[in-house]
């Protein structure tokens, strides 16, 4: 697979390593959340068949974290995005 | 004060490597020092400031610029390397401490790496061989991460004939024999 | 011998003979030949036996399609097994053996089982072997194993190298023929840049094989001409004997080069073939088409090929497959060979057309037989061909005597790679074959004959539409130059898959004797889905992977139930095209090179010591280094130990990850990464700490030390560096982007040494420049010093449980350090320890290692619990806090020492109660680490014990069910630190 | 019918002409006692032990494609009992004991081969490991062995002992372990089971779940509503998307395995082997072909197939073990979808909708588990109540921390 990476351009996927579905970057307030809250958020997944919003990590590279869209059914990589960017556009500015 | 202590290059050997292997000529560089320096949050401008005052290049991703002094190459979002004569520069944290100040993050970088020139009149036959990058199609002074045979380097490109790898200092051995057994077999 | 079969023409270079060998006996043939043509030319047309029944096979095809002749090339260590004839190029000295026959080619034993054939149909070994139970794997088992297989590998390792690469274009052309060959010229006269790659030794595909004109010229001259243009053009590659075997996600290709195949062996320092993995923006599949044949009964004999393959030996090598033939076929296609063959001096004996109502003139047939309706159905001759029966339109049979015989059946279109990434291929009633259908590798596109456009006109402007279609999708204009003019013959076919009711054995795959009774059988049993049929028969399943025979197979069970073909379905193919040697895929990394080497700073001085190392990941770490009339490693391992703590021993620790952390939130940022806090250690001082993953288990641990305000330098252990440095990335830009944290890896920058034992400062004071006394230095001190003005770090920490420092020195000084700390150390016997000895004093000390953070164990269970801090958001804390996790009968690190202090002691033992069965349920835990203490003079062991607080003091058993005959030791459980638990050692 | 070599001689004298079908095409009844979604291994070793040991009757497996088509007709045909924690080593030597009767139990000879398979070690810390591991599986009733270098070289001679990057030091041999033909186990099951009155149904694709009240109640499929007393899913590879339909989420992640197949060669390896420094293990089938794979690609995928890195890193390890098949060629490469669970370890239990059950998260163990699966499965659908050795696969362990990890990697499905 080629990763359309936002700053280098098109990656061969061997050089990143993967981890999983985006929406761990919700990791839960561990002062407030419980158990259960991080419980649905570590272990459970939609696990979709087509467009799932995914975490890759260009060790080989420039270590940056991606926000990778691709779909599942076909491995098209619909994008790709800085994940740090979309951590502070979900409000982690402070 | 005791006597000062004696270096080895990353083969382990007293003297630099350079070798000829067919149309590859391979030359180990132990003489330029190396720190990474890192932006550190919403100080962008301080650290752009002080890099123009000093002279000191900060080029766009996947580049690679030189000054008067420095080099200096984007590793990173809001991270470059920085080469700089190991004779004048050996405490290169110490000299760009001052410069950046509290703006940065400074971190020797010097013996992390083993730094290798390679040139030939075409290198892409030997890097086509290599590694992914496309040495034919991109610019001079492209500056990039790859692997070759497992080991994450970064490679610069001077030219079609002129590339610096920076490979894990502690692999030098692999890395140089990969060169070396590469490049001979383009026979 | 000598070359009775060989015709005038041909594109092979009579100027120079080639010598080589088949079987023993010598022959001859020409540069340009491949090892099948050179032997039909020597008149030899057996070259190999069947799976199953042993059957006597020639070649079915003069391509990489052929099912049959395969043999075993080359000898000694570099035999090849299951190598196609009719692909190797010819070389002088070749060597083969033809293979899966005993004791020889002409008379195999095993032929009886051509004989027993209908015991073996498809299936039976299901539905017997089966009593008594044991006999499988002793009696049937082992003599279907032997009899299986086809060649066999030399058992040597493979002597030759094989290089892999990456190659980048704007487009893959895949196959040089008409349409192949159109389209890289039309993109290459455009400018893009073109890899033009073709398994052959010779572009031009069907071309060679023809005697069409192209452009007013012969067909192979056209050929010729165009590969020379575009050998000119700088902006394409051409890639001969190369295989594309597989297509990849986003335009990544999967391509073999076969570098020195068709020599000796590889010239000196080259490779036998490198891997390519090509990467291109668009890609034209201009594979062409693969003929098939029709089944009848006996249509395997040698001397039986395909059509168009019996004109190719005739028009590309000069070769007369037979000095008799005729030609079965159910198409127009098949009446060219019968006209290539008699202009080429063959005599024709019939053209036996399956078509009823065949036109007579298309093409016309000067004074041959031209039997409309007829068809064959039965053929004689053991070894070879000696005649067909044929059956007229009207009935009446009639025996032909012919040594060939060319069948054709139609052509289907190679669409191979347009089904690798899942998408089925479409039926063509128009040329009764199957075509590329939606779905394939984006950025692909098939063209010529490889979409269905038969003609060498639909190739060439197939080919031309193709690529203007792709330059127009990268932006780079081009215009349609005029074609070469090129034959136009339209596909006239009338499908015919077998002959005959299905009794007699007509075979279908002929290297897997899959025969249409075979497919009957698999009817009857409800075995007609195209999956169970393959399945069930192996149809398709040998190593040309059905490439002539699927379609007829699917065609048969199709009639059987009455279901259009389309609707009995497809398999599938899959990667790779053409096999790939494995060597290949794994190109240099193979030895010693599979993986990098990665060495210490010290690897140089302590190789002179005479070091045993030992392999720790990519590491070459010292495990201990003897010294003279130590005779067992033990020996010099409790010298080290002892050495080190009577005086002072040195170990290189520089495998340690170091990972220098920055920003202005680098305490807080330390606070969420370990359990325990960070935040609040005073600069220049360094602490302990303990790293969980999200779900509470102990991720890894290491001293961390504060430099500075805002800067800290973390170790971790040698096994998690990358791991940890990728996990540190994530917090810092995945969950707490708002923080200021820098880091990066120190780890190869800087030569550290642990220099640990009571006399440890005395030595470091010689070389270290500033005043280190307990005052200026005490326990868990951290700071940068010089050594002769040196910049230099230094540590005050130990895992050995001495007074212990690490002293860091950029990793060029490292050789310096140790030769310096050691000639230093002379005055006080220092010692070099090696890891066998490291492991020894932790474990003496009771600290946790690989063996105990294990991904499986958690805080608690190390006895670190307290470490965990409840106060802050950390990683990992809340997940720890789970039922499962905090139950106090759970495991516990404790100490085990043999009651009977010679008592040996074995890690990965099972403790139980004295008097307990050993069964599972009496399982109470296992030793993680054993070593033996210098120190206690016994061995003792680290080991997770349910409840363990609560049992120190008990006495278990340490039993050992893997040794001959199982072996207990009874032994006293302990607290984990058999060593000085108060720590004053450390503090000196 | 039953089957016997006096049959096969028998019908070979005339023709063959008395095979019967192997199992029927009935059309799906209305309604069924109980339905298993997924005619794969798994699925159909459930309805044969429903109907044959748990005497149930009214069973129906529903698959959308050919039955064997799921991940039993794509796999590397390895059975083995040598994992090492409580909650696997009582379900997977069950598993071994079952494989060691089925051909009788099921009349079909599925090639059950125990040919022995080594697991490699190249370094102290694995004896270690592999000392626990062999350990604990003779505690649970397995067998085990712990082999020196030079038993190892004895044994297959030909591996690179001498001039090897990771030095092989020896290896943890369970004997009983080997390889079975893996489409013949489901086509045994399915033979048995529709013999017994089970309707397999082909070409039937679960489309919805009909559920009122907090309980199921039947099955909309392309072949219309089907109603059932009693669901369980037995889809490993789809499971996410079929158990969406009941609006539930999984601790699974759905990844590619490729697994690979050399051309036929005479007999070279007899047993199975795994590499302890790379990533790849191997055995060799019946037919001659060499059978090997290694890691799953590692991204979420539901496409049967993987990429290339993938294919030259198992190759690697075979070489970097066997320098002697270089010139062996790859025949084919193919890839399944495996349900990667949260800890390397499956499920087996109820779900919160009454009457639905789940059998999943097998990662690449489900061939090998095979027929204890379906007798666990069956066990539970018949009696509401876990089978004693598959007690620890439940959906919870999760929340209460009682995870079976036995690769110690944590909540992360790919490396599993």
């Amino acid at each position: 697979m080629i990763i359309p990476h936002p700053l280098l351009g098109p990656r061969d996927a061997q050089e990143f390593v993967y981890l999983g579905d985006a929406s761990l970057m919700n990791r839960p307030d561990g002062m407030t959340a419980g158990i259960e809250a991080f419980h649905d958020w570590l272990y459970q997944r939609d696990n979709p068949a087509g467009i799932h919003r995914e975490l890759w990590y260009h060790e080989q590279g420039d270590r940056s974290w991606l926000v990778v869209t691709r779909n599942t059914l076909t491995h098209e990589i619909l994008g790709a995005e800085l994940a740090r960017d979309v951590a502070r556009a979900m409000g982690r500015t402070k | 004060m005791a006597e000062p202590l004696h270096a080895l290059t990353a083969l382990g050997r007293p003297e630099p490597l350079d070798e000829t292997i067919g149309a590859l000529r391979l030359t180990e560089r132990i003489d330029i020092a190396l720190a990474s320096l890192a932006v550190r949050k919403g100080r962008e401008g301080d650290v752009a400031a002080a890099a123009a005052a000093a002279g000191i290049p900060l080029p766009d991703p996947a580049r690679h610029a030189a000054g008067p002094t420095h080099a200096a190459f984007w590793v990173a979002p809001g991270m470059w390397f920085l080469e700089a004569p190991f004779a004048t520069h050996e405490d290169i944290v110490a000299r760009l401490r001052p410069v950046f100040g509290d703006a940065a993050s400074i971190t020797e970088q010097t013996d992390a790496w083993i730094c290798l020139d390679l040139s030939a009149p075409d290198l892409v036959p030997l890097f086509e061989r290599l590694c992914a990058v496309d040495l034919a199609a991109v610019p001079e002074g492209h500056a990039t991460r790859t692997v070759i045979e497992h080991l994450g380097c970064y490679l610069i490109v001077h030219g079609r004939g002129a590339v610096r790898l920076l490979g894990p200092r502690s692999s030098a051995a692999s890395l140089v024999h990969a060169l070396q057994v590469a490049a001979a077999s383009l026979g | 011998m000598t070359q009775t079969h060989r015709l005038a023409g041909g594109q092979i270079d009579r100027s120079r003979t080639l010598r080589f060998s088949f079987d023993g006996l010598p022959y001859l043939g020409h540069p340009g030949d491949t090892l099948a043509s050179a032997l039909l030319a020597n008149g030899v047309r057996l070259m190999g036996r069947s799976f199953k029944y042993h059957r006597p096979r020639g070649p079915l095809s003069a391509g990489s399609e052929e099912p049959n002749a395969l043999v075993e090339l080359r000898g000694g260590a570099r035999r090849e097994p299951n190598t196609r004839a009719t692909v190797v190029e010819l070389f002088d000295g070749l060597e083969a053996a033809s293979q899966n026959r005993w004791p020889s080619l002409r008379l195999d034993a095993l032929a009886i089982n051509d004989r027993l054939s209908s015991f073996f149909a498809a299936g039976f070994y299901y539905k017997t072997f089966m009593w008594p139970a044991a006999f499988w794997e002793k009696v049937y088992e082992p003599l279907i194993r032997h009899a299986a297989g086809l060649g066999s590998l030399s058992g040597a390792e493979d002597p030759d190298s094989y290089d892999k690469g990456f190659r980048h274009c704007d487009l893959l052309v895949i196959g040089a023929g008409p349409a192949g060959l159109m389209a890289a010229l039309t993109a290459g006269r455009a400018g893009a840049r073109v890899i033009l790659a073709d398994e052959d030794f010779r572009m031009g595909g069907r071309l060679n094989a023809e005697t069409f004109a192209v452009g007013g010229m012969a067909g192979a001259d056209w050929a010729a001409a165009a590969v020379a243009e575009l050998g000119a053009l700088p902006n394409v590659r051409l890639m001969t004997r190369t295989t594309v075997f597989g297509a990849f996600d986003d335009g990544i290709f999967g391509a073999l080069e076969r570098v020195s195949d068709h020599l000796p062996e590889p010239l000196p320092g080259r490779p036998r073939q490198t891997l390519w993995r090509i990467y291109a923006r668009r890609a034209i599949l201009a594979a062409g088409a693969t003929e098939r044949p029709i089944a009848f009964e006996n249509n395997d004999r040698p001397g039986i090929m395909l059509a168009g393959s019996l004109r190719a030996y005739a028009n590309r090598w000069g070769v007369a497959a037979g000095s008799r033939v005729a030609i079965f076929t159910n198409n127009a296609d098949g009446l060219r060979s019968a006209i290539d063959l008699q202009a080429a001096g063959v005599e024709v004996a019939a053209v036996i057309d399956a078509r009823p109502d065949a036109p007579p003139d298309a093409p016309p047939l000067p004074g041959i037989r031209h039997l409309r309706g007829a068809e064959v159905i039965d053929s004689a001759g053991r070894l070879g061909l000696r005649a067909v029966t044929l059956r007229h339109a009207n009935g009446r049979t009639e025996v032909l005597r012919v040594d060939a015989l060319g069948v054709s059946g139609g052509w289907n279109p190679n669409v191979n790679i347009t089904s690798h990434h899942g998408s089925r291929p479409v039926w063509d009633p128009a040329i009764a074959a199957f075509v590329p259908g939606a779905g394939g590798p984006r950025g692909l596109v098939a063209a010529g004959a490889a979409a269905g456009a038969l003609s060498t006109h639909g190739a060439l402007a197939g080919g031309q539409a193709a690529a203007l279609a792709v330059l127009g999708d990268l932006g780079l204009g081009a215009r349609a130059e005029a074609l070469p003019e090129a034959e136009d013959a339209p596909v006239s076919i009338v499908p015919k898959w077998h002959v005959g009711d299905g009794r007699g054995r007509a075979w279908i795959d002929q290297q897997n004797d899959v025969t249409v009774k075979d497919v009957v059988l698999a009817h009857q049993e409800n075995f007609t889905s195209a999956e169970h049929l393959k399945r069930y028969t192996t149809l398709g399943m040998a190593t040309d992977q059905g490439k002539t025979g699927n379609v007829i197979g699917l065609a048969v069970m199709a009639e059987l139930t009455g279901r259009t073909i389309a609707e009995t379905g497809t398999t599938v193919y899959r990667p790779p095209y053409t096999p790939v040697a494995l060597g290949a895929l794994a190109g240099r990394s193979r030895g010693p090179e599979f993986k990098p080497v990665r060495r210490t700073p010290s690897h140089v001085w302590a190789a002179e010591q005479g070091a045993v190392f030992v392999e720790v990941g990519m590491w070459l770490r010292t495990q201990w280094v003897p010294r003279p009339g130590e005779t067992h490693w033990r020996e010099s391992v409790d010298r080290e130990v002892l050495a080190t703590r009577r005086s002072v021993g040195i170990c290189d620790v520089t495998t340690l990850g170091k990972i220098d952390i920055q920003g202005t939130d680098a305490g807080a940022f330390l606070d969420r990464i370990y359990c325990n806090t960070f935040s609040t250690l005073p600069i220049g001082k360094c602490r302990y700490g303990l790293m969980l993953r999200e779900d509470g288990m102990v991720f890894d641990d290491g001293t961390t030390a504060r430099m500075g305000e805002h800067e800290f330098v973390m170790t971790t252990t040698t096994a998690n560096a990358v791991t940890v440095f990728r996990h540190l990335e994530y917090c810092r830009q995945v969950l707490w982007p708002e923080m200021d944290v820098q880091i990066i890896s120190t780890t190869e920058a800087w030569a550290q040494f642990s220099v640990a034992g009571p006399n440890a400062r005395r030595l470091l004071a010689r070389i270290v420049d500033q005043d280190i006394s307990d005052a200026a230095f005490p326990y868990m001190a951290a700071g940068e010093v010089t050594i002769g003005g040196l910049r230099a770090r230094l540590f005050r920490i130990s895992f050995s449980g001495e007074e212990g420092y690490e002293i860091a020195v950029p990793a060029r000084y490292g050789d310096a350090l140790i030769r310096r700390l050691m000639a230093e150390g002379r005055d006080f016997d220092a010692v070099v320890y090696g890891t066998e000895a490291l492991g020894v004093m932790r474990v003496e000390k009771g600290h946790v290692a690989g063996n105990e953070i294990n991904g499986q164990s958690s805080a608690l269970n190390m006895g670190l619990g307290r470490m965990v801090s409840r106060k802050k958001d950390a990683i990992g804390v809340v997940l720890s806090q789970r039922e499962g996790m905090v139950d106090p009968g759970g495991y516990r690190l404790v100490g085990v020492r043999p009651v009977d202090p010679a008592g040996r002691l074995v890690a990965g033992s099972h403790l139980l109660e004295q008097g307990a069965a050993a069964v599972i349920a009496n399982d109470l835990g296992w030793l993680t680490s054993k070593v033996f203490s210098p120190h206690l003079g016994s061995d003792i062991a680290l080991a997770y014990l349910r409840g363990g607080e609560g049992r120190i003091g008990q006495r278990l058993r340490a039993v050992n069910l893997l040794a001959r005959p199982a072996t207990e030791t009874l032994v006293e459980i302990t607290s984990p630190h058999f060593l000085d638990p108060e720590g004053e050692r450390l503090r000196g | 019918m039953r089957y016997s070599g006096l049959r096969v001689i028998a019908e070979a004298l005339t023709g063959h002409k008395g095979w019967k079908p192997v199992w029927r095409d009935p059309a799906p009844q209305p309604d069924y006692d109980i339905v298993i979604v997924g005619g794969g291994g798994h699925g159909l070793a459930t309805a044969y032990y429903l109907a044959k040991e748990f005497g149930q009757k009214r069973i129906a497996v529903l698959e959308k494609g050919w039955l064997g088509s799921g991940n039993v007709g794509r796999n590397t045909t390895i059975i083995r009992s040598n994992y090492l924690l409580d909650g696997n080593e009582p379900f997977y030597e069950f598993s071994l004991r079952l494989w060691e009767g089925l051909e009788q139990d099921f009349n079909y000879n599925a090639m059950v081969s125990q040919r022995g398979i080594i697991n490699l070690i190249h370094t102290d810390a694995q004896r270690d490991a592999f000392t626990r591991r062999g350990n604990a599986m003779i505690l649970n009733g397995a067998d085990a062995e712990l082999l020196d270098q030079a038993q190892v070289r004895a044994m297959y001679p030909f591996l690179n002992f001498d001039n090897a990057r990771f030095p092989i030091k020896g290896a943890l041999m369970q004997r009983r372990g080997g390889t079975v033909r893996h489409d013949a186990v489901a086509w045994g099951y399915a033979r048995g089971a529709d013999s017994r009155g089970v309707d397999l149904i082909q070409n039937c694709e679960v489309t919805g779940m009909r559920i009122a009240g907090g309980r199921i109640l039947g099955l909309e499929t392309t072949r219309g509503f089907i109603g059932a007393r009693k669901v369980g899913v037995a889809v490993a590879g789809s499971s996410s998307r079929v158990m969406a339909h009941a609006g539930l989420r999984l601790p699974i992640e759905s990844h590619a395995l490729q697994a690979f197949v050399s051309e036929g060669l005479k007999p070279f390896i007899d047993g199975v082997m795994t590499f302890g420094a790379g990533h790849f293990y191997v055995s060799q089938s019946d037919k001659g072909g060499l059978v090997f794979g290694g890691d799953i690609d590692g991204y979420n995928s539901y496409a049967a197939r993987g990429n290339l890195p993938v294919i030259e890193d198992v190759a690697e390890g075979g070489m970097a073990l066997m320098p002697a098949i270089g010139r062996a060629r790859l025949l084919r490469i193919w890839g399944g979808i495996m349900d990667m669970s949260m800890d390397g370890s499956p499920i087996i239990d109820r779900t919160p909708v009454e009457g639905l059950y789940f059998n999943g998260g097998w990662c690449y163990g489900g061939f090998k588990a095979t027929p204890a699966s379906g007798w666990c499965f069956a066990h539970l659908l018949a009696r509401d109540e876990p089978h004693p050795t598959a007690r620890a696969y439940r959906f919870d362990r999760f929340l209460r921390g009682l995870m079976i990890d036995e690769k110690g990697q944590g909540a992360q499905p790919n490396l599993h």
